[in-house]
């Protein structure tokens, strides 16, 4: 099969889906002439226009407004948020309005918007470039949330997000951008609330979530090494969350490490780990370990960036913990 | 752009029909208060049009049915204005399955019904702005010759949401009219401790839109720059801005005495009464008479009152139907 | 000892540590001439005058970053954001902005700021007036988080949140405002960090914040009539956690049941929980039980709200999990 | 207000030490650029400020060590101009201990340093802004006769922080200078296709607060322009807003290779290079000569090239350090 970058999986997504739909339309900084900062809108604007791609101006509020307007009337907007930190301008929109529209309209109105966004820890960018927060959105009910970590799910979960008929928060990892990944040709989607077992095993159930997953495999390989034998499951949607796939495998391996780069207090890892413990905690046999970022904002040098972020060496570490044995 | 002094009986609409539109709102609103303070039946926050009657029934007599209308929380008038239904209206005001958004929005979101053209109100200042421009932007787009009018007061002016949307929605071209209620109050604080611009319409201007400043306590100023202004919008040629300047009758909130207010300011205010002025106008020029008013009157009366009625036997949802409306399912 | 209410107290520590400080100002919208929406604020314009006590436009932005530009410049403002709803608005300043500004600046910045608001959780207002998200604040390292439960913590606990010198956001329960409690006279303090347990019992621990402790109590006194000896503790603090006042509880009852007003996805409560889980977990003799709101925004009906909403009753029901049978 | 055309030698300032300044930030910004891209020593992202050093220097020179500076990412020029120690700022951005932000920052965050009057560098577009008007508010509050200079780009005018902090200074009449530095594009937008009005000016004033352009290029211009505002903030009486016109000799980041951009328009300001217009006026007027340059660049060079080495040399923090960071502790 052919291998491209995760950059260029998005990109044909919402090239394809552009093809397929005229109601889409892509807004945001710099997504249109420029083709976006991290090219993933490139060539959008010669190809269907400066209708249908929208550069803006710095104001994330209004990126989200209009999107929300847009879909209101009867359009399909992808908006690109540069950096995830930058949706925090926009939370009021996300979170108060679109997420809630529907509900508090008595289901009146349909929401149908992806936003796009992407977190760059790992690239030096600093205490308010890096930030990666999923845990607030998947707190506020009317919104779902993706997060991939292959070129493959990239390209078939943003496909199925865009033809959600409710909001969407896609967010992406900076540093997989230049990953590569097989993918075929022909056309696919991926269902959003089916998470992914990239890796099977029957010792110890790893959960990662988007960068962390290539992580966890390198982890469990070496795993593999001292005999260990890790199932690697990726959740892929956040939001709605696939625990079931999850309890299979944590039922079979009896332990468990949930790995992400947000800061552990609050964040993904807490939740997965208690819905474990709500519905398997007679099949655990140890504690759940959680390999997260430390309570610190990203520090900029890249040598101690280097130190704050989830490895494989700390997942391997964590996982001495479960095992009560050095690895 | 001149706004020309038609006489009443050349406008395009019935002047009757202006009046019962504004009494409409005026009984609806008195009945809320009672419902309120009087009777404590009804609980929540609410936002009373009193006073302010002469801007939604203007403007929106200027639309048609599938014109977009987005507003705030103080969304009863609005709402009525552009039609809808005022028995779904009270039912959401108790929260009952009947009301335009089943109970769940309250008197803060009342005025959702996209059916009327009703596309969304929130309870969050300045919120509307921006998505008005995404509104406007989709018609833009898909070539409809809707019109979008956005409702907001003078407080919302100092939002960071005000701004983006306005440069926006100007940068853009974007069919949309900006309508601001400029009824000097942002709660109970006054627009100059809140403003730095010398007015709004100067801010306004300044995100190089037209702008215009009209009476809104007369209906017919109103309307008329409406009916212009709406017509320059549907040939989808950028943004429009009003500044309606206007008063509340009554407080902030249903419970608000609004004591910070000098007795002078409001008295003098008082004395124009938008309904009173125009009910006086078309008494003057003979389209109406003392009688015909009376009946107006208990006309509307007796269809709010039905409307409480409905509300008041209409049942509350039920729980588990909640979960079904977070998302759309196919 | 004197009763007073809930607004009393905050109001006097205000106002205490006002005379106390001069570098100490208010500032959002409407605390001062109106006196607050709900009168926390009353009566400190006319005695510290317009230059400490300062009306907002409606520019939650504009609050929050001429707070951290205050503090900056040697001044301790206390901020009022009206509902915690619109803190939204705010988020990039107080997170991104506030919260980092002494770790990315290698430690020279200090930035002491209160950031008071409340959620109206149970008074009726709808989806966008009620929320209650204290996980997101928590998730974000560089900023404390308070949220008291009676007039006694309210005040102390507001008094040394002025005093820090770290930003810090103290989150009041709307419906609590007029609750009354003991408030001595004599001046006092409550640290930072330190959970409260607001009843002694040995059967079971009731972890309750905000709003839910009363409710929490409420549970305890129907199971003590049945025969159960809850403990009922309070955390107060949210950031830092006072988690050993927790462990050694629930090393004593075995069994826990956590209750909170947000949404369950990513909850304060999932981390306690998992704090637990990771340092008492020999000492569980059941799952730990979570109660909170349901996955849906705030139905605006006062009915469905009412069944929106943690209460005594939910909390009974949840125990149950926890001893297997019925209460 | 208006600024007197004094000749250069009547100056309260020496013009060779502005020229010196000016060559500090290019020199250090070339030797950023080769670090980057030559040698791939940096990574992360960096903002140079080539092409704008008359802003930061004309502004600052008019500012006493005790004012305060607050900017954005794009501050490496406002830290220099302030007077920080090279050394320091150079080992920032090699994310060094040594670093004014003990390497925790990097480049976008470089000039923060109390003691020299920089008190915050944001790396989110307008947020500093608002908090510009709290450190204003502090200084008005305390009576002390210190100036506030908040420095943004024309991007930043779309932001909804503007927004709200420019009508929040207005209104509160906080002793402030908001310096625009438009140098017409963000990130790889040009000004026409984000802002609606017809100019940053002209946006400015309808805050209703005094407003003046001025050659950005031209550093005697900005720092006349500067002299008499900072004076008029000292007074602590309101605003002042300047838009420095000017341009960005390189792409918005250290990587960009701004292609995006009509050659002739970079041709043409680049024909603007504001050292060497200041150079040859030195020159001119016989203050300065070709062989005195050369002696200030080398220098210059050399400062920089210490900076580097000690940078190079210094430790980068320890892991276990960090948490210290986060919270102050008595
Ligand atoms: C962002 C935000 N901040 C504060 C509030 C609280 N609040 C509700 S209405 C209001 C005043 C709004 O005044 P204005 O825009 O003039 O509208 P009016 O109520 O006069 O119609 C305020 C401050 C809010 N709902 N949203
Ligand atoms: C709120 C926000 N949105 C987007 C960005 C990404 N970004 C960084 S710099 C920049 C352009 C800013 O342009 P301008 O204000 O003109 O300043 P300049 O870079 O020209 O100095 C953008 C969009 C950001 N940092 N913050
Ligand atoms: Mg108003
Ligand atoms: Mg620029």
């Amino acid at each position: 099969m052919r291998e491209i970058t995760f950059v260029e999986a998005l990109r044909e997504a919402i090239k394809e889906e552009m093809k397929r739909d005229e109601k889409i339309i892509v807004l945001g900084e710099d997504v249109g002439r420029y083709g976006g900062v991290y090219k993933v809108t490139q060539g959008l604007i010669e190809e269907f226009g400066e209708q249908r791609v929208l550069d803006t101006p710095i104001s994330e509020i209004a990126i989200i407004g209009a999107a929300a307007g847009a879909a209101l009337g009867g359009l399909k907007p992808i908006a690109e948020i540069m950096y995830m930190d930058f949706a925090m301008i926009a939370l009021d929109q996300i979170v108060t309005q679109i997420a809630k529209m529907r509900f508090m309209s008595g289901g009146q109105l349909k929401i149908p918007i992806v936003i796009r966004t992407q977190y760059s820890l790992g690239r030096a960018h600093g205490s308010q470039h890096s930030q990666f927060f999923p845990s607030w959105f998947v707190n506020s009910p009317g919104i779902k949330v993706v997060s991939p970590s292959t070129p493959y799910d990239a390209k078939g979960l943003l496909k199925s997000s865009i033809r959600e008929e409710n909001p969407v928060l896609f967010i992406e990892s900076g540093v997989l951008y230049r990953t590569k990944g097989n993918v075929p040709e022909e056309e696919y989607t991926i269902p959003l609330g089916k998470a992914d077992i990239k890796k099977k095993g029957d010792d110890i159930t790893i959960i990662a979530v988007s960068r962390c997953l290539n992580e966890a495999i390198k982890a469990s390989n070496i795993l593999e090494e001292k005999g260990i034998s890790a199932e690697v499951i990726d959740p892929r949607t956040l939001i709605p969350l696939d625990i079931n796939t999850i309890l299979s495998s944590v039922k079979k391996t009896g332990k468990v490490v949930i790995v992400a780069d947000d800061v552990k207090f609050c964040s993904i890892t807490s939740e997965i780990a208690m819905q474990i413990i709500e519905n398997a905690f007679d099949y655990l046999d140890g504690p759940i370990v959680r390999i997260t970022s430390p309570p610190l904002p990203v520090p900029f040098s890249p040598e101690l960036e280097k130190m704050y972020m989830v490895d494989e060496n700390k997942i391997i570490k964590g996982i001495q913990q479960n095992f009560g044995y050095k690895i | 752009m001149e706004i020309k002094n038609i006489p009443l009986n050349e406008l395009d609409v019935e002047p009757i029909n202006l009046l019962k539109k504004m009494l409409q709102i005026r009984k609806f609103e008195e009945k809320i208060e009672e419902l309120f303070l009087v009777k404590g039946t009804l609980i929540g926050p609410a936002h009373l049009y009193l006073g302010q009657e002469a801007i939604a029934v203007g403007i929106c007599s200027a639309l048609k049915k599938d014109d977009y209308v987005i507003t705030s929380y103080r969304c009863h008038g609005h709402a009525i204005a552009k039609g809808v239904n005022i028995k779904k209206l009270m039912a959401e005001m108790f929260g009952k399955e009947t009301g335009t958004c089943k109970g769940l929005g309250g008197s803060m979101h009342a005025a959702i019904s996209p059916e009327d053209g009703l596309i969304y109100a929130t309870a969050i200042v300045g919120s509307q702005i921006p998505i008005a421009a995404g509104l406007a932007l989709s018609n833009k787009y898909l070539n409809r010759k809707i019109a979008t009018v956005c409702f907001f007061g003078d407080g919302a002016v100092n939002t960071g949401a005000f701004h983006e949307g306005m440069n926006l929605a100007s940068l853009w071209k974007l069919p949309v009219l900006y309508v601001c209620e400029n009824n000097l109050y942002a709660e109970f604080t006054h627009i100059t401790r809140s403003l730095s611009s010398k007015s709004i319409a100067e801010r306004a201007a300044s995100y190089n839109m037209k702008v215009f400043i009209v009476d809104g306590n007369d209906v017919i100023s109103v309307y008329k720059v409406a009916k212009d202004c709406i017509e320059k919008i549907r040939n989808l040629n950028g943004p429009i801005f009003i500044e309606a300047r206007t008063y509340r009758m009554k407080g902030h909130g249903v419970y608000d005495q609004a004591k910070y207010r000098d007795p002078n300011e409001v008295n003098e205010w008082l004395q124009r009464d938008p309904i009173r002025i125009f009910k006086e106008k078309l008494i003057k020029e003979k389209l109406l008479d003392e009688e015909g008013y009376k009946k107006l009157e208990r006309e509307v009366i007796n269809e709010v009152e039905d409307a409480v009625r409905f509300a008041e036997e209409s049942k509350v949802l039920e729980f588990n139907e909640l979960e079904k409306l977070v998302y759309f399912e196919k």
